[in-house]
């Protein structure tokens, strides 16, 4: 297993601890290292205090945790409101100013306590000092990178500030780095190469905007609003619009009129918004306009835990429609798989002339993580995508595939109405039985035929037990797995990233052979292993269950030992 | 962009009107092909977007591009339509329920955006689709539905209040019962660059046949349209609503700007080098 | 099996065959007989043509059918329309005027046709005659009713009119009665006894008002708003309130807020306006609130088929809800069961304090039938309703049963905020992991320890082959299951009326040792075969599917023969 | 109905609010609690419903009953409260987002609806919770959001016009600058029987810390209400929107009717006999 070190930095609002925190990473990604970083938001959404919660490593495998190595604390003000994410124990250690209490529950972990003259170093090294900057230098100090590579990072992102607030910013840096630590941690390996340096909901806008993506309609939510921040940003270069619309009803609305005038729509929004744009979704498929729905999921039921990851919205994204609603529903295995799975979506749903639902999570969405340059799915074979129909344009022509030619407005001569109402081949509203049979039939069989292709899961290990997992549940799964074959028990893992249409004969065949199955997930109701058993039965045995919900991250060792164990049959 | 010298009827698509007989939805219809004919438009160019309802099944029977959507959510898509497709004419219609019911949030809020499309409400305060419930410019004391046997009870919009309030720069009112104006209003509708708002009182036979009493008081208006909004709403919270004709134009920019031009390497990744 | 009459009456709009039909029902039920109506409408909903189908019968299983025995025709006009659902055959007979043309399907069928003056008949009977009142003369004739008997139903319903409009129509009636027919129909037998006449939604408003409900809010929607407009008229005699809400977001919160204050609450829609409805059910399962939600489905997905029956709206129903949350979904299995299961959807509501959705459909709700006085469910055990809290009162306190005591606005003393954010059990907002999975927990404990009782379905019949089913498809089931019996076949049929929690030991227990189970449901994607494998696996075997979608009738027939059949593994 | 001489403090339930130091939203708590202890209002029959959004949060903070619903739905969990429970003093409340954005079509409902309800819209122009994004108060050019870099571009919403024109009879505007005025609008407010809308101008420090600004603007209004709406109309489309005060009030029944007394045995079945 390669090795990691998590690192928590808190303090007051208003003290830069995520600045400080993102500087880190920055220079560490720099240095060629690996690693990312979550902010742990206090009890509220708003602006105000937040924990930056670090985590390197040697491998691109990023797992939350909140054990901590290392907690450098810019005073212990805010504290309290962040002690269910940052654990400590006695090999932890923890970075103080002298001259405040040490919270009573870090004293009682058994860490090892040094108190620094916090005040006095910041001051000394610049009357405008601050002790972020301070703590930078010293975490700098502690992972070897280059202290004046660090005030470069600094004054860099102080651009717009005053000269002197850059000065004291490398004034402390230096500080912090020159200060005498009695500490001694040992860094992970940096394998260097190229890297990016990310949010998933970046990378997620990022892949939608490679894939064509040119209307964006938005419509503010936690934890999905910076994506939306990102391409309002974006598209300006790409010369697409953005629209802020007054709700997601408008939203999945206004994408829908710019997708059936022919411009790659998108919108992104989380649970609560998700459920406003069900009946329009409905919408989508039965008019057969693509569309793309990025759903960066939060804790549930309701307005639930607005800042914090859990998967539980796999229900609503699988079966959501009323009516019978064929249409795409995707998962973004990691965080730079996020812009890889968007660009896959939209693809797919230009393709399939139906809408695409892409789930991400808090917690892919909002880690800023140092990855691997993300690859992309934006080619489709020209074949794909229909615009050519024989002879008399009819818009929902039953064909082979079950897709049709899909005229443009502004295309001569191929004028039709598209309809949410049952409709003939024509587009005309119809009531009978043929009409409805024939085209429910088609728009299943366009998702029914489509060859899901190398993309829909990733596969490996070998032997008779088997974890299968699906989006940022993955990560746990794979270390879960690592965990066993270290152990001696070979395991597979099946990760997957398209969810429906249900690649069942890939999964049949991925699973096949197994004694065990164990389906892997964040959330209360086993949402994922009720929609395998659902397709699969109990092929090849009855699937087992490892359903977690957030915002606690899912324990690796849990889930290994839970395979590792005989199940008790009841 | 202009075709050849087509006639109203050739912007009808063929497809018989579900509509029931004296429906005043017929005359919407009539008068909108008219003035497409009139402004030589495009049928390749021209898109119909629409909600649920007897009024929202006008755009499969003219020939050109249209949207059936879903109940109440006709404007939004009109306006997206319009932001990603600045060449075509985009023409959002429905009814009162439609609109100003379940489609209220998107009726204010397409006002204040004022995105460059034509929105025609055929109002005949009641919901027809749904066999005669009342809607949101039902008269209080209007008893005909069971949903509210002693009538709803509370008063009407006033649905050219509510789109000045909301900001729309364009107002005027249609009445079935006058085809020749409302084809002059919906050409003008067409031509105004922003969002027009027309409001057609158009009869609805089957559940409200007391609205043939309309011809009696519906009045042309003759006067300029008003150009100051709060001249504006002073009169819209004080007339009876019957008087036709173009109200109020005030001129304003429409949104969106043009869309910036795609930089021809945006570089996108340069974002994410650390 | 029992003899059945299939009448079809038709017309063109205002040519009252509506009338005609729910006459002759209402003097077949005086009678003692047995049987139901159904209006086709052509391809529209508001006002217009419509065609009336009725099914006269020995037993109270209803079921629609376009096989019909007899077709009564004022005239031709509009029948062009109905075709898809008034299917002749030679054992048809057809009475039409004389002086229009019989259309060439008709002619076609090998029906035998009886072409009669109707036009001379009227008029001579009273000049202001009118055919369908003459028409249900002569079928009052073929079923052996009494002509004054038909004439006072007909002179009751035209109580508002002018007289002479009452005189005419007896007068015609009398002369139909007297019309000497050359046709002899073998009508059913009528067993007699205390009989209702109501729709499907009456019978749902009607359950739900004996249930205790005094607070409807109504947004009008095809083939849900018959249930509301007979509450709006209904709740003034109890006492109670109905709001016509500005839409389906405002209905659902409404509902929501009258609950909050103590009233059991109530609405009624279809598919496209429960989809608008979902993220404010969920947070009726945050915050814990009882809430009713009957659902007449209609055609789907999107608008669909607005006029036609289809059970599309069980994924919806069972997931559509963001996060997880739990809730109850039941469904009525027949057009009396509408009032049963409403009523029982309401207690369970008010017991388990979270949403319950009842599921009916275009068919049920809007069909007209005889039925035996249907049953109510209305009395909970007392202890059931939480109403003490031990101590300092906690609104979300953990519970054995997971439910906790309701205090209402005006309780002295036991003030608190219902919050749809995730809370402590004092209901202050929480984000931590503890409280987020005590209260996931709670609320999902309270539905699975439900005991379903005996009213989660019916069972009957044995030996290896069972269908399973639920809603209004069970009277097809039942109907395949008779067929099956009579050819020797032995066969169970299980008629599902809870939904979620799903009573999986009970329905495990219903099919232990079956070797063939079929699911039996009308929409096409297998909605209820992929609920019962997800809890289900493969116990007691592969479960296979009967999936059809409406707006056809499921066809028992087919039922019967694929259960018959050996399946082909492959 | 009174509880005996509570003070102000008496009405907060204690909680720590989450808003951070100077937001112009704790004034409205202030005033609302002093409001409460003035008219002496029993807690136990206090209801406080909110959408969602950093005001959304004030329930919570209130010693009376409450429920904190989703975003945008607040109004009409509100009315249908009073709807069934017309012994409440039944209080929506919410910011500006929750209430003209997403919940816009529940505000001009509610205001035409005019149920006996107090709502309180806490505008400060912006989307607070989710970190500062324009809503539709937010000025034209207001550039400080990622998601509009250029600023929104449309036009604010005037809330009291668009209130007027949807048919609110009680129209007031407070300022959290102004507790007192506040607290004794509060007060008028619930004191109104029918719907009453108080706008108030409540500073976000923490996204728009511009509003600082909005002392010196506000002003307050000494005139007496305004009492016919085409008057008022025309007031609220000139105006500058910072004039403080009761700005308009005019009588009218509140809907519904007291709900019929229950028949005693209604005889539900006898509609069902053949
Ligand atoms: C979400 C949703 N709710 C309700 C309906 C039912 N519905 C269909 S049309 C309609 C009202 C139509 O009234 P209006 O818009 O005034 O049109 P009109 O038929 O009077 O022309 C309603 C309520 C629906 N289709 N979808
Ligand atoms: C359906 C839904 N969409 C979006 C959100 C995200 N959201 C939470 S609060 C809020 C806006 C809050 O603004 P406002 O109502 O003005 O309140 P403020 O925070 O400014 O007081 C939004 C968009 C949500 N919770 N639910
Ligand atoms: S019901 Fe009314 S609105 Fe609908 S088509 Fe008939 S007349 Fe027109
Ligand atoms: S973000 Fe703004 S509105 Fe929210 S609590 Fe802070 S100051 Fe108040
Ligand atoms: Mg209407
Ligand atoms: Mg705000």
């Amino acid at each position: 297993m390669s090795r990691t070190l998590a690192i928590a930095i808190c303090g007051s609002g208003g003290a830069g601890v995520v600045a400080c925190g993102e500087l880190l990473l920055r220079g560490w990604a720099r240095a060629g290292g690996l690693g990312f970083l979550r902010k742990a938001f206090g009890p509220q959404i708003r602006g105000g205090e937040s924990a930056a919660l670090l985590c390197l490593g040697e491998d691109e495998t990023y797992l939350p945790t909140a054990a901590m190595d290392l907690l450098v604390a810019l005073d212990w003000n805010q504290f309290a409101r962040f002690e269910d994410e940052i654990a400590l124990g006695p090999q932890s250690t923890v970075l103080c100013p002298d001259d405040d209490e040490v919270p009573a529950s870090v004293q009682a972990s058994g860490a090892t306590v040094v108190a620094l003259p916090l005040a006095a170093a910041v001051a000394g090294a610049h009357p405008e000092g601050r002790r972020n900057m301070f703590a930078l230098g010293l975490l700098g100090q502690l992972l070897g990178l280059d202290a004046a590579a660090l005030a470069a990072l600094a004054t860099a992102r102080l651009a717009g500030k005053a000269p002197a607030y850059r000065d004291a910013a490398a004034a402390c840096i230096d500080a912090g780095a020159g200060w005498p630590l009695a500490v001694a941690v040992t860094p992970p390996a940096r394998p260097g190469g190229e890297r990016w340096l990310l949010t998933g909901n970046q990378a997620a806008g990022y892949g939608a905007l490679e894939a064509g993506v040119r209307f964006v309609a938005a419509y503010p939510i936690t934890p999905a609003s910076d994506v939306l921040e990102y391409l309002a940003g974006a598209l300006e270069a790409v010369g697409g619009q953005l629209v802020q619309a007054e709700d997601e009803l408008a939203a999945v609305n206004m994408a829908l009129g710019a997708a059936f005038g022919g411009a790659d729509a998108f919108t992104a929004t989380s649970g609560p918004g998700l459920a406003l744009m069900t009946e329009s979704l409905g919408l989508a498929v039965a008019s057969e306009t693509p569309l793309t729905v990025l759903n960066v999921m939060r804790g549930g039921p309701s307005t639930g835990i607005p800042t914090k990851s859990e998967q539980g919205d796999l229900d609503i994204a699988l079966h959501g429609l009323h009516g019978d609603a064929p249409h795409l529903v995707l998962a973004a295995l990691d965080i730079a798989d996020c812009a890889f799975t968007t660009s896959w979506a939209v693809a797919l749903a230009r393709q399939l002339q139906t809408p695409a639902l892409v789930l991400s999570d808090q917690f892919l969405g909002q880690s800023l993580a140092i990855v691997s340059p993300p690859g992309l799915h934006v080619a489709l074979p020209a074949a794909a995508v229909e615009t050519v129909d024989a002879g008399e344009y009819l818009r929902y022509r039953l064909t082979a595939s079950g897709v049709s030619a899909l005229a443009l407005p502004g295309d001569p001569g191929r004028r039709f109405t598209a309809d949410g109402l049952e409709h003939s081949e024509r587009g005309t509203p119809s009531t009978a039985a043929r009409d409805h049979a024939a085209q429910l039939d088609k728009r299943a069989r366009k998702l029914a035929t489509l060859g899901p292709g190398p993309h829909w899961g990733t596969v490996d290990g070998e032997g008779e037990l088997a974890l299968v997992t699906f989006g940022s549940a993955s990560a746990a799964a794979r270390a879960a797995a690592t965990r066993l074959r270290a152990a001696g028990t070979a395991c597979r893992v099946v990760c997957l990233r398209l969810l429906a249409p249900l690649p069942a004969a890939a999964l049949e065949e991925a699973l096949a052979g197994c004694r065990r199955v164990l389906v892997v997930e964040q959330n209360h109701s086993a949402q994922c292993w009720r929609h395998l058993r659902a397709h699969l039965g109990d092929v090849p045995v009855p699937a087992e269950s490892f359903a977690r919900p957030g915002p606690a991250p899912l324990d690796p060792a849990a889930i290994a030992a839970m395979l590792a164990e005989e199940p008790v049959h009841g | 962009m202009a075709e050849a010298a087509l006639r109203p009827k050739d912007y009808k698509s063929g497809l018989k009107p579900i509509w029931c007989p004296g429906c005043g939805h017929y005359a919407v219809l009539n008068g909108l092909v008219k003035a497409l004919a009139a402004l030589g438009l495009d049928r390749d160019r021209v898109a119909l977007v629409s909600g649920i309802g007897c009024s929202s099944r006008l755009p499969a029977y003219v020939d050109s591009y249209g949207f059936h959507g879903v109940h109440g959510r006709g404007l939004a898509v009109a306006q997206g339509l319009a932001v990603a497709r600045p060449d075509l004419a985009v023409i959002a219609l429905g009814g009162d329920g439609d609109g100003f019911s379940i489609g209220g949030n998107h009726f204010i809020h397409a006002c204040r955006r004022n995105v460059d499309i034509t929105y025609i409400a055929m109002d005949n305060e009641v919901y027809g689709m749904t066999k005669g419930q009342a809607s949101p410019t039902t008269p209080m004391d209007w008893d005909h539905s069971k949903l509210t046997p002693h009538g709803p009870g509370i008063r009407p919009f006033k649905p050219a209040a509510l789109a000045l309030a909301a900001g729309a720069p364009w107002i005027a009112r249609g009445y079935s019962g006058n085809p020749n104006q409302l084809a002059k209003l919906l050409a003008a509708a067409l031509e105004h660059r922003g969002f027009s708002f027309l409001h057609v009182l158009s009869q609805c036979i089957t559940y409200c046949p007391e609205q043939t009493d309309w011809k009696a008081i519906v009045s042309e208006r003759e006067d300029e349209p008003v150009t100051r909004a709060d001249a504006a709403a002073q009169l819209f919270l004080a007339e009876d609503g019957f008087a036709t004709g173009l109200l109020y134009a005030e001129p304003r920019t429409p949104w969106p700007p043009a869309a910036p031009a795609a930089v021809v390497d945006p570089r996108l990744a340069e974002a994410f080098r650390p």
